[in-house]
Order: structure tokens, then C-alpha cells, then sequence
């Protein structure tokens, strides 16, 4: 075990990733010898050659592009969008491309080496530009795989796992995090799994939902909330999509309420598919409607971005409201 | 000055523009009209054995292109692209190339297919959709692929694969593979954001890639003139400081030298060139279109003269590897084959019901088994509203 | 009145249009003088002239990169995106550009004279990329308006609206209908308004609500549930952003039941984010969950495109799910 | 042939190739580096009010990019950009340039608003997000704008401007201005799709665009190497048949000589110019970044010697329209200035919560409405947590 931020360990998961497979290339603008704006591909350059870790000019649709082909070849493509607002350049060659590759030819091709890491969100006094938290226009998109770590040690092994599974995934690292976070991370191999939530704290109440750096959200909302005697049950959704329902519906069956907060604006966000499905599957169940607390239906502001965010106590007032419904 | 950003010129002292003109490119041509070599023109490797290859493909390009667009008239097929008077450019330069080699194409190549001896019965069954399509019925017709044949499934979004070709062609020559990659596009496609990351990508990461752009004058129903105002598309591949060539692109001899070529440097040099080859969209864009809304006859009777198939064919004949008595055999064959395997693919049946929810990804995900389960109970509840599928479940 | 069908309907919307504004400008890929690949724009470079009827090059991000600086210099730009399929390459100009141009200026410029319009939905043995109905994707994106149309007299009313309208709308035409759906147009000028949605059918046991092509799909279902005794009422949302919540929650607290129907695939589809607000708004009235009846998660086939479609059996059957929960 | 689609050259009859080698592309220079003019040179036309007015907007820029920097490092504002070392290319070109020409920047030519007239107090307010600022506090520091001054709003994502210039100027012209759009950008905006189709369609619509290229040989840490291997960005303009000048983008005069040129051309032929000015960045890219991790000092020394507003000094002081006691002066008003701005402006309130739901739509509507009331009420709760809005409610 070691301590690491969030960028460590991912810096240590590619690392690993490089190391067990030559096939393995980490690419994008400004991703070589200077290790990324924000170093996280820091070193490895150095470590595995300029062919294998290589700086991309400066076009998004192409890094993508190149990925994609690259990945279909039998290369195991790590390509980084500098800020998740900038990926929608790359928006066709993910959404067109990526994500229908193996369906379209019958399985004679596909792109399921690809991975794709972009650092997003919010509260970091960035602006309409460097704070999106785009992960929902992914998400109605078959074929894609979305993950978000909440930190360190579920950067590493999820982002270990992300790399070798064999569909495209697109991995949102929570920058805000990025050195913010930190904790004790195995310096071995391993993996954390796709497509499973994990309940961070038991509860009984109501379940609290997020991904990514909104978790530190609702844990907080949760402590605020265990002083006035309410037992939340937290989790963390982990993978966007395909996303588990089963433990967040186990979940509620047994709380018989949802809050679901996400960063990104409320409508047609993650968190409206999840409280579309969980009240069907846990209909008779349901004690009060279930609440989103999200980012305003607006661009993300500069000035006023504290007031914009979903925080723990916007998190915490619907937590009362919940209850008290 | 900072060198490294750019070549040193002469230094000005009052403003001096460049402009289109200021680069000449020159054409390859190699076949005469009437089948003649021009003099002193080089002749690519090609032996007797392989130009009765290329000329057989040619033929069976020809008379599929032109029993399927008549069976899509007759509505036994939804849609079909013919590549009618522009075969030379897809066959000739797959003939430059080795098996190895990827092929990434638009849409207009079934010519390179061809070559590499995707079946008649494999063409068919694609056109179909049916259980017996590598695609599983999934795209529409002429969005062929293969694995086996390194022939990448075609996508209809434009321009995708050119920056696919250059990640592609960089994985090749990582891996140290004895093989290149051609990435296939039109004069329309060649507007797409896609083309100038593709481009850019491949000569800054010097892969070995060959960008073969098939200029035959339209997009649809969009002209050249209203499509760029460059010198062609030549003319981009300087910007890019990749090696480029144009060649008339229905001199099938022409054709094959070029690629042949660039295939031997880019694989050498690990650089990409760029091959233009000029020819003409004889044809509808597809079985959609009528393009007597947007040109005249005149213009392509002009063109209807300079048929590539007929230019190979005189050549053959001049070098009496090919006799008019194997010409009229082989179009009839070819003719008798097509309409034998029409029939025996529109019979057979349709993909299984799974084929909706496999491949979306490595696994079937539990949300699809579920939706797959849902509807196979809908199904047999409504058979006689599914038709395709109810009998079967 | 005439009898048009939806491709003559907005061929004369949009000749108003340019004949009452000479700022109006209609362009894409094949629109000048083809008239578009369905004709769309037939006749009116003839009639108004190249300039302002047009050919662009072949690159969709050119195309509406292009419009947003027509709009922004105060030209009324009608961009058309040839298939609704290949409007991902100008995602960025759309989400990042578009939509935020007024509110990232503080007012000093806007797109707001922009409207995209683009033949979407399947139905058509189009397969993959000629049948995606992408609006979910533009209903997470504030600064948008979303509008669909679902039959001639409403295309024609809604269109000119949206160019009037002072904000960016993209436009989405169901191309299964541009011919199959015929009815009387006014031939004068009118408007429909934008953000409402429209009761097409009283009813009492149900909400149905769906939108363009799919309105078909729900009032032949609401036919078969007539039969049994089931009064539908039958919601035409027109719509998508920003959305009626108020006239969707208004039935449904009449009705008690919601089933919300869309071509495109269920998760993170419109329909979720539907299913989310009226949960909320509607909870102590609802006598089951809210129904969604989508397309499969998966890209759009073609041999089985009748069974991957949320046809009018698919609804008809959940209607009874509903009123039997 | 079809000769729409390209222009004839020499036909060939075995495999020619053109390259980045194929267009030779001279450079502009007028001024030397010691201030002196290059014998036969012609001079833009500038007369002493109109030098002395680019002389004090360069004196500006580099004072506020100096001080900005160091407000940044002191935590008063939480980004900046300079552009030090290149403040000839955005301050020169826009003084080629009419008021009614629209600017649509890429984010390091605050030199060309400077020279437009946007006050200290008007950069301030934007930099301290506060209610003063026009965009209303909404952007990150540096993306300014201004309607008053046609100068578009920045915004982040690069090249999006590109294809949009085009559409400005397509406006522009059909609605008979007398007026153009300049469109600046850095060697890495070129690499994206929308340069591509920015430039293409600017040509084939032919539109009076000026695309304005800032190479300073760095897209963050990216060198130009890496970024193309063709002859700099100019080179590119060949391929799309636009007019193209290259120019030493430190040479103040060459870069208003080339851009009064280009602005009468573009005007007059409707089409659009490429100018290429060959600079460098000399600051880091921004306040977020240290260039010690990808280039030496040597590197830079190197470029220090290149300063464009010595040169512009020394050739002031030559024709007398300029002495070293003005100089010091205008420098030390320039600081105090600066300063004293900077402290009135970061007292200035932050932007009103209303500003959080205005122009997202021309009007606001109900669901925003009803987002902002119950925004309103939860900070009423907890005033201490939001303490920049709680007192104003
Ligand atoms: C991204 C995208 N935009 C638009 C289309 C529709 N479309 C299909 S083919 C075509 C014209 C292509 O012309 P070109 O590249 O010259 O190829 P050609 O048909 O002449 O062989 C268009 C506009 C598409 N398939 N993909
Ligand atoms: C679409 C997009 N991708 C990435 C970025 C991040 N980014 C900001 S500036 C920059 C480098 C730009 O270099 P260049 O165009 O040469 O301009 P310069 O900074 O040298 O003036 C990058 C990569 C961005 N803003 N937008
Ligand atoms: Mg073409
Ligand atoms: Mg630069």
C-alpha cells in the first residue's frame, strides 16, 4: 500500500497497463514528454518510448479517430481528451463510430481495446469550459462503457479494468480530485469491476446515489443528516453504463427512498434515467418521489459557481424533504 | 526565425501572396484512350496472369453493379451504389497492394473487395441481409466487410475512416508488420473535419498509409466547383508535407503503378502518401438519386467515352492476352451467375431475433437479455405481426 | 387551405419565410439546386436566388459552425443537416457553440436566429445511420430549444416558429412521414407555439405522450385500447426542451397514468427525463409506475427493424400493463 | 479530363510526386531588428498619430500582461494569458483593420481589443468576474468581448471561430457592409476539423475573411514539429485556393502592411486571405503552466532578442515620433494605472443571482424561474455558505 492522489494512481494504473502490454499506448495533446497538463501520462514517455506515449496534434475527432483504428488493429489505445468539454469534437467518432463498430460488422470488427480518459467536472473556478460533467450524452449510447472514480483506489482499479475490458470506455476522472484526494492504494495489480455499484455506507432511511467527486456530496449531506437521526444508505453508481440497477433497486426496496445528485444539469441528465427506472422497478415501494439534486438547467458559471453546484446542503435539504414528505 | 515551424523562402519586402497556382501538379497517365501506351510511359509489375485478374474483376464489377441496380428497380433489394465508369480507380489500386494490406474504404470500393475475392454469394447476402451476411443484416446494402479479407466494414458516416487509417496504419508499424494501410475517399468526403485530422495525424506520426481519393466530380448532387476551389484535392496533400500524385484515375495501368509505388515507399519510409485519382460518377450517386436534376446528359456522354473497362480491354486485346471470344463468355457467365445467386440469397432467411442485442457488446449485458426476453414474448404473442421472426423463436 | 404533405409543409414554411425576411438563408449538403436529397429547399434557390439558397461543402461542423456566425452577424440562417445521423461531427458547434453563445457573451452576441432542421427516425429500412432519433442528446444541452413536428400542418406552424423564435432551435423532421402524412395546410402564414405541448385526444384512464413520427405508433395503440374500455388521452409533446411540464402533469393528475413513448433507445432517452419530472410532480397521484415504451437498447437495425421499433402493439400491451398494474 | 475539378498540369507518363517542397512561400519583413527599415521596403500606410497609437497599445498590452501575471501569482485573479513577445501580430493587424471590421479572436489577442479602444477598467471587471464585467462574470479571465467594439466574445474551445468568421463575413457580404471579419488562431487551433472547414468554405463561399494564423511555435507544451510537417500553416492555403502571405509576425509593419492589403483584397474580391505571422510565445502558455518542463532557456533567450515592440521603439525614436523621456513615462503611468485599477475593480460586487438564469434563452423561462426562487430560498437558509450572494437578496 501507498498514499496516493488520484492522479498518482492513475498515473500508477497506466503504468501497469504499459508494463504488462507492449500493445498498450497512451496518447493525446500535450500527453508526452510533458505528461499531460495535468501529468497524469507523467514519466511514462520516458518509461516506454515516444512511440508508445506521444503527444497528438491538436484535434480531438482525429485523436478519437486514431484510436479507433488503432484499436481495431489490436492495439490497446489509452487516448486523453485534455478537458471533458472538449470532447465533443470527438462526439461522432465516439457516439458514430465507437460505440456501433462491432455491431455494424456482424463482430468481424471492433474497438474494445479503447479507452478513453477525460478529466471533468466542476468547482474548480473554470467556467462554461473547464467544469462539464458531460457523461449523460453518453450514456444513451449502446455499445459504450462509462465509468467515474470517486478516488484513488477506485481510480486505479477501475481504469486497470477499464483498459482491458473488451468494449470502449469512456473513463471521466473528477480533476477537482485529482490531487484533493488521496488515500492508500495497493502499488500491485488489480481491478475493480464494471457495471457494479458499491454501497459506501449502509443505511436505512434513504438511499443517497452519486459517482465521481459528487460523492463527497452526499457523504457529507449524509453525516449532516445522521445528526438529526436519519440513517442514509450511500452509494456510489461507479459505471454509468450499463449501470446496476439491481443494487440501487435492492437498495431502495429496502429504504423506500432515492436521491439521486449528479454536477451536470437536471434535465435529460444520468440522474433522470435513474429515477425513471427505479420508480417502475420499486413503484409500491417508494415512500416519496424521488429527488435530483443537480446543476442548474444552465452553462456552468465562473463567478457564481458555488451557488450553481449541487452541494451537500442543497443534497442535505432533500434528504429532510424526503423524509418529511 | 524559428525554423523548426516552417521551410525557409526567400524574404520579401512587400507583400507576395501565393496562392493555388503557385503549386503545378502533374498527371500520370500511362493507357491511351484507345488502349495504347503512351510512349515512353512505365509499366507497373503485371504479368499476363495478373492483368486477366484485374480485367475479370473489372467485368464482374461492371455486370454486378448492373443487375443490382435493376433489382433494386424491380424492389428485390432496397438500395444499391454502382461505382459505373470509376471501377479502374477501386480495382487497380487493390492490384497495387498486397493481401495483408488494410483496406478502409467510403462506400464506392467494391472493386478492391472484388479483388480480394469476397464471393458473389457473400456479396449477395450482405445486399440481402440475410442470416448469412458476415454483417448480420444490420447495414444497409453495399456496407460490406471482412475480417478474413482485411477489408474493414464500411460505416455510412463520411470521413471516419481517415483517421481510423492513420490509427490504424500506426499499430502496423509498431507491430512491425509487413503491411500498409489504404484508406478510400471521395471529393465530397475530403470536406470533413475528419479528412484534415486524418492527414495531419498520419504525416506528423509518419504511419504508412496510402490516402486514395476518388475525385469523380460530385457529392451527390454537388459538384467539385461548389465542393472546393483548391487545385483539386492534390493540391492539399503539400499543406500537409505529404507525398502526393495525381493520376488519371480510369487508366487502370496508371492506377496500378501509383499504388504499387506508394505502397513501397510507405512502407519503407513509414510516410503516407496521397493518390488522386480523377474520374467521373457515371452513374446515380445511388439507386436514391437521379442525377438528371443536377447535370446534363451531355456532360456525361463526354464521360460515357472514356470507359476504363473498355481502355483495359483494348490493351489486353493489343497484347492478345484476351480475345473478344472470352469477353462475350465471361460477360455472359458473369450475368447467368448474378441472377443464379440473386435467387438464392433473397431465399434465405432473415438473422435470428438474438442478432438484435449481440454485438452491441462483447457480452450480452443483462438490460438486453431482459429487453430480448421482453420482446420474444411480445412476439409470440403477435406472431402474425412479426412475420420474420415469430416463426422462429 | 391545401392539402400538402410534410415535405411541401415545410417547403412553405420556409418559402414565407425567406419571402418575408431577406435575411433568411436556407443551405447544407445538396440543398441549392437539388432542392435537398427529399427536396426540402425545391425551387427556392430559383426563386431567391443563390446567394441565400445553397450548396455547402461536405462537413456538418463547417455547415453549422458557419450558421452560428451568420446568426451572430445578424443573418437569419436555416441550416439543414442531411440525416439527423450525421449531425454528430457538429455536436461541438451545437453544445459548446450554440447553445451558450448569449449566455457565455453576457448578451453582447447570440445565435438566437438559428434553426437547424434534419430528417430523423427509422422506419425506413435505413438501418444504423439513415434511422437515430438524437434528440435526448440535445435535451441535456441548455441554451437549445427542441422541437418535432409530427404532421404537416404542425410542421409548417412549429417551423416558422422556430425561425422567428430568438433562441437556437434544432428542428427534427420525421422523414418517415415527409410523404406518407398528408392533411390540410393554411396557406397563409401562421405559428405554433413553442414549449407547449398539445392534447390530441381526451381520455381519462391514461396519459399517452410521444412525439413526431411516434404519435402514429401511440394513437393506433389508443384505438385497440378503446376497444377494451381504456380512455386514453393521447399528448402530442411537439416540444422536447424546454418542456411542458405543466400540461403533462395536468393529465396525468387526471388520469392517474403516464406511458411515455419514443423511438429512440430506452436508457437516458427523453422519455426517462419525462419519467423523472412526473414521478415528482404527479407521486401521490399515480396508480402505477410510468410506462416507457423505447427502442432496444442497441443501434438501429435493419432486417429486424420492425421488432426493434416501439411499435403500437409494444404500447398497446404496456397500456394494459399500466391500467392492470 | 474534367477540368472543373482541377486545374491542368503537365501530364505525366511515370510516377511524379509533389511534397511540402512543391510551393516555395517567401516572408514579409519590413522592419529590421534594430529598428531600421530593409532598403526598398514599402511601408503600410501610418502616419505618426496612427504609430503612436500602436505604440502605446503595445506599451499597454505588455504592462498589463506583466502586472496581470503577477496578480495571478499574488492570488488576486485566478488565471491569465499573455502574450508576451507577440504583441505585434494582434496589435498590428488590427490597426490594418476599420472599426466596423468584425474580430473573432482565439483568446491572446488582447492586443487587437486594446488597439479597438477597450478600457482598463472594461479588461479589469472581466478579469475580476464582477458585475461590471459585460460577459457578467460567466467566463474564466481573458475571454473578453465587446459588441460596442465588434469584437467577439473568446471562448474556449479552439477553431469553433474559424467556420463561424466565414459565416460573419458571408453576412457581411451579402448584406454589402464595408466591412470584413479577421479570424485569429495559434498553430494548434489549425489542427482541428474546423480550420478545415472554416478555410474550405470561406473559399468556395467566398466571403471577405482575413484567417489570421499566430504561429508562435508552441500549442502548450507542444512544439510545431508535432503538431504538422508541412511548410508552417501556410503552406495549407495552396490547397484550398485561398490567398496566402507569410510574415514576421514581430515585424509590426509588415504585419499592418500585410493586413491592409488583405483587408482591401478581401473586400474588393470577396475571398478570404490566409496570413501566416511567424512568431513566438515568449510567457508560459498560461498561468497554469511552467515552460521549463518542455523547453530550455537557451531556446527562449534566443527569442527575448525578438522583441517586436523594441524594434517598433527604435524605429519610433529614428523617425523622431518617439523619445526615451515619453517612453519612461508612458511606462510608469501604464503601472500605476494598472494597479490602481486593479484595485478598484476587485472590490466590485459579484455579478447578481439573477445572472445565473439570464441568457441561457433570449427570455428566461419557468423551469429556470422556479430554479432560481428555490435557489433563493436555500441561500436564505444558509447565508454563511454563500456568502457572495446571501447579502444581496
Ligand atoms: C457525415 C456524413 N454526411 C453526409 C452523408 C450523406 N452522404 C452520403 S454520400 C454523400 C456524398 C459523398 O460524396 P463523395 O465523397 O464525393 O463520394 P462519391 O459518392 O462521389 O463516391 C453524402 C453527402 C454521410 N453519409 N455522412
Ligand atoms: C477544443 C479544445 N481542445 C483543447 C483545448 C485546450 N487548449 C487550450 S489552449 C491550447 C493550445 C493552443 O495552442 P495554439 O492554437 O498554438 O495557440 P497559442 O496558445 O500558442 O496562442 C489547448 C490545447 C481547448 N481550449 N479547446
Ligand atoms: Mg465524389
Ligand atoms: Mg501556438
Amino acid at each position: 500500500m501507498a498514499n496516493m492522489n488520484l492522479l498518482q494512481a492513475i498515473n500508477n494504473a497506466l503504468d501497469i497497463a504499459m508494463a504488462e502490454n507492449d500493445r498498450v499506448l497512451c496518447f493525446g495533446e500535450d500527453v508526452g514528454h510533458f505528461g499531460g497538463v495535468f501529468r497524469a501520462t507523467s514519466g511514462l514517455q520516458e518509461k516506454y518510448g515516444k512511440p508508445r506515449c506521444f503527444n497528438t496534434p491538436l484535434v480531438e475527432q482525429g485523436v478519437i479517430g486514431f484510436a479507433n483504428g488503432l484499436a481495431a488493429q489490436g492495439s490497446v489505445p489509452i487516448a486523453e481528451i485534455q478537458f471533458a468539454d472538449y470532447i465533443f469534437p470527438a462526439f461522432d467518432q465516439i457516439v458514430n463510430e465507437a460505440a456501433k463498430f462491432r455491431y455494424r460488422s456482424g463482430n468481424e470488427f471492433n474497438v474494445g481495446n479503447l479507452t478513453i480518459r477525460t478529466p471533468y467536472g466542476g468547482g474548480i473556478a473554470g467556467g462554461l469550459y473547464h467544469s462539464q460533467s458531460p457523461e449523460a450524452y453518453f450514456a444513451h449510447t449502446p455499445g459504450l462503457k462509462v465509468v467515474v472514480p470517486r478516488n484513488p483506489y477506485q481510480a486505479k482499479g477501475l481504469l486497470l479494468a477499464a483498459i482491458r475490458e473488451e468494449d470502449p470506455v469512456i473513463f471521466f476522472e473528477p480533476k477537482r480530485l485529482y490531487r484533493a484526494s488521496t488515500g492508500e492504494v495497493p502499488e500491485q495489480d488489480y481491478q475493480l469491476p464494471l457495471g457494479k455499484a458499491e454501497i459506501v455506507t449502509q443505511g436505512t432511511d434513504i438511499s443517497l446515489l452519486a459517482w465521481g467527486a459528487q460523492m463527497e456530496h452526499i457523504e457529507k449531506a449524509a453525516e449532516l443528516a445522521k445528526a438529526d437521526g436519519i440513517s442514509c444508505e450511500v452509494i456510489d453508481l461507479r459505471t454509468i453504463l450499463p449501470w446496476d440497477v439491481e443494487t440501487i433497486a435492492q437498495s431502495v426496496l429496502k429504504t423506500g427512498r432515492l436521491l439521486i445528485s449528479q454536477e451536470a444539469p437536471l434535465t435529460a441528465g444520468f440522474a433522470s434515467e435513474i429515477a425513471a427506472t427505479i420508480q417502475q422497478e420499486c413503484f409500491l415501494h417508494l415512500e416519496s418521489p424521488i429527488e435530483r439534486v443537480c446543476g442548474l438547467d444552465t452553462p456552468y458559471p465562473l463567478a457564481l459557481e458555488k451557488e450553481y453546484a449541487a452541494d451537500h446542503l442543497k443534497v442535505y435539504e432533500a434528504i429532510k424533504r424526503s423524509i418529511n414528505y | 526565425m524559428n525554423t523548426d515551424v516552417y521551410n525557409e523562402g526567400p524574404v520579401v519586402h512587400e507583400p507576395v501572396f501565393i496562392d493555388g497556382h503557385s503549386v503545378e501538379i502533374p498527371i500520370l497517365k500511362i493507357l491511351q484512350l484507345d488502349g495504347s501506351l503512351y510512349p515512353n510511359a512505365k509499366l507497373p509489375l503485371l504479368d499476363q496472369a495478373l492483368a486477366t485478374k484485374v480485367y475479370k474483376t473489372l467485368a464482374f464489377h461492371r455486370v454486378l453493379d448492373e443487375r443490382m441496380v435493376a433489382a433494386q428497380r424491380q424492389g428485390r433489394i432496397s438500395f444499391y451504389m454502382s461505382a459505373l465508369g470509376e471501377e479502374a480507380a477501386s480495382v487497380g489500386s487493390a492490384a497495387g497492394l498486397e493481401p495483408q494490406d488494410m483496406i478502409m474504404a467510403q462506400y464506392r470500393e467494391q472493386g478492391a473487395l472484388m479483388f480480394r475475392g469476397f464471393s458473389l454469394e457473400q456479396f449477395m447476402n450482405q445486399m440481402f441481409s440475410n442470416e448469412k451476411d458476415l454483417g448480420k443484416g444490420r447495414q444497409m446494402p453495399i456496407h460490406y466487410g471482412s475480417k478474413e479479407l482485411n477489408y474493414m466494414t464500411i460505416s455510412s458516416p463520411l470521413g471516419t475512416q481517415i483517421p481510423q487509417a492513420a490509427g490504424y496504419a500506426y499499430g502496423q508499424k509498431l507491430q512491425g508488420l509487413d503491411a500498409v494501410t489504404i484508406c478510400y475517399f471521395g471529393d465530397g468526403a475530403a470536406s470533413e473535419g475528419d479528412f484534415h485530422a486524418g492527414l495531419n495525424m498520419a504525416a506528423v506520426h509518419q504511419v504508412p498509409v496510402i490516402f486514395f481519393c476518388r475525385n469523380n466530380g460530385y457529392a451527390i448532387s454537388t459538384p467539385s466547383s461548389e465542393q472546393y476551389v483548391g487545385n483539386g484535392i492534390a493540391s492539399r496533400g503539400v499543406g500537409y508535407g505529404i507525398k502526393t500524385i495525381r493520376i488519371d484515375g480510369n487508366d487502370i495501368l496508371a492506377v496500378i503503378k501509383a499504388t504499387q509505388m506508394a505502397r513501397e515507399y510507405v512502407l519503407a519510409e513509414n510516410k503516407p502518401v496521397v493518390i488522386e485519382a480523377m474520374s467521373y460518377r457515371l452513374g446515380a450517386h445511388s439507386t436514391s438519386d437521379d442525377p438528371s436534376g443536377y447535370r446534363t446528359r451531355e456532360e456525361e456522354a463526354k464521360w460515357q467515352e472514356n470507359d476504363p473497362i473498355l481502355r483495359m480491354k483494348n490493351w489486353m486485346l493489343g497484347n492478345e492476352w484476351w480475345s473478344e471470344e472470352q469477353e462475350v463468355e465471361l460477360f455472359e457467365k458473369l450475368r447467368e451467375q448474378v441472377l443464379a445467386a440473386v435467387k438464392v440469397s433473397e431465399k434465405i432467411a432473415k438473422p435470428s431475433l438474438e442478432s438484435l442485442v449481440t454485438d452491441v457488446y462483447h457480452d450480452v449485458p443483462h438490460h438486453l437479455q431482459v429487453q430480448l426476453e421482453q420482446l420474444k414474448e411480445h412476439i409470440k404473442k403477435y406472431p402474425d405481426d412479426y412475420p420474420i421472426s415469430a416463426g422462429r423463436l
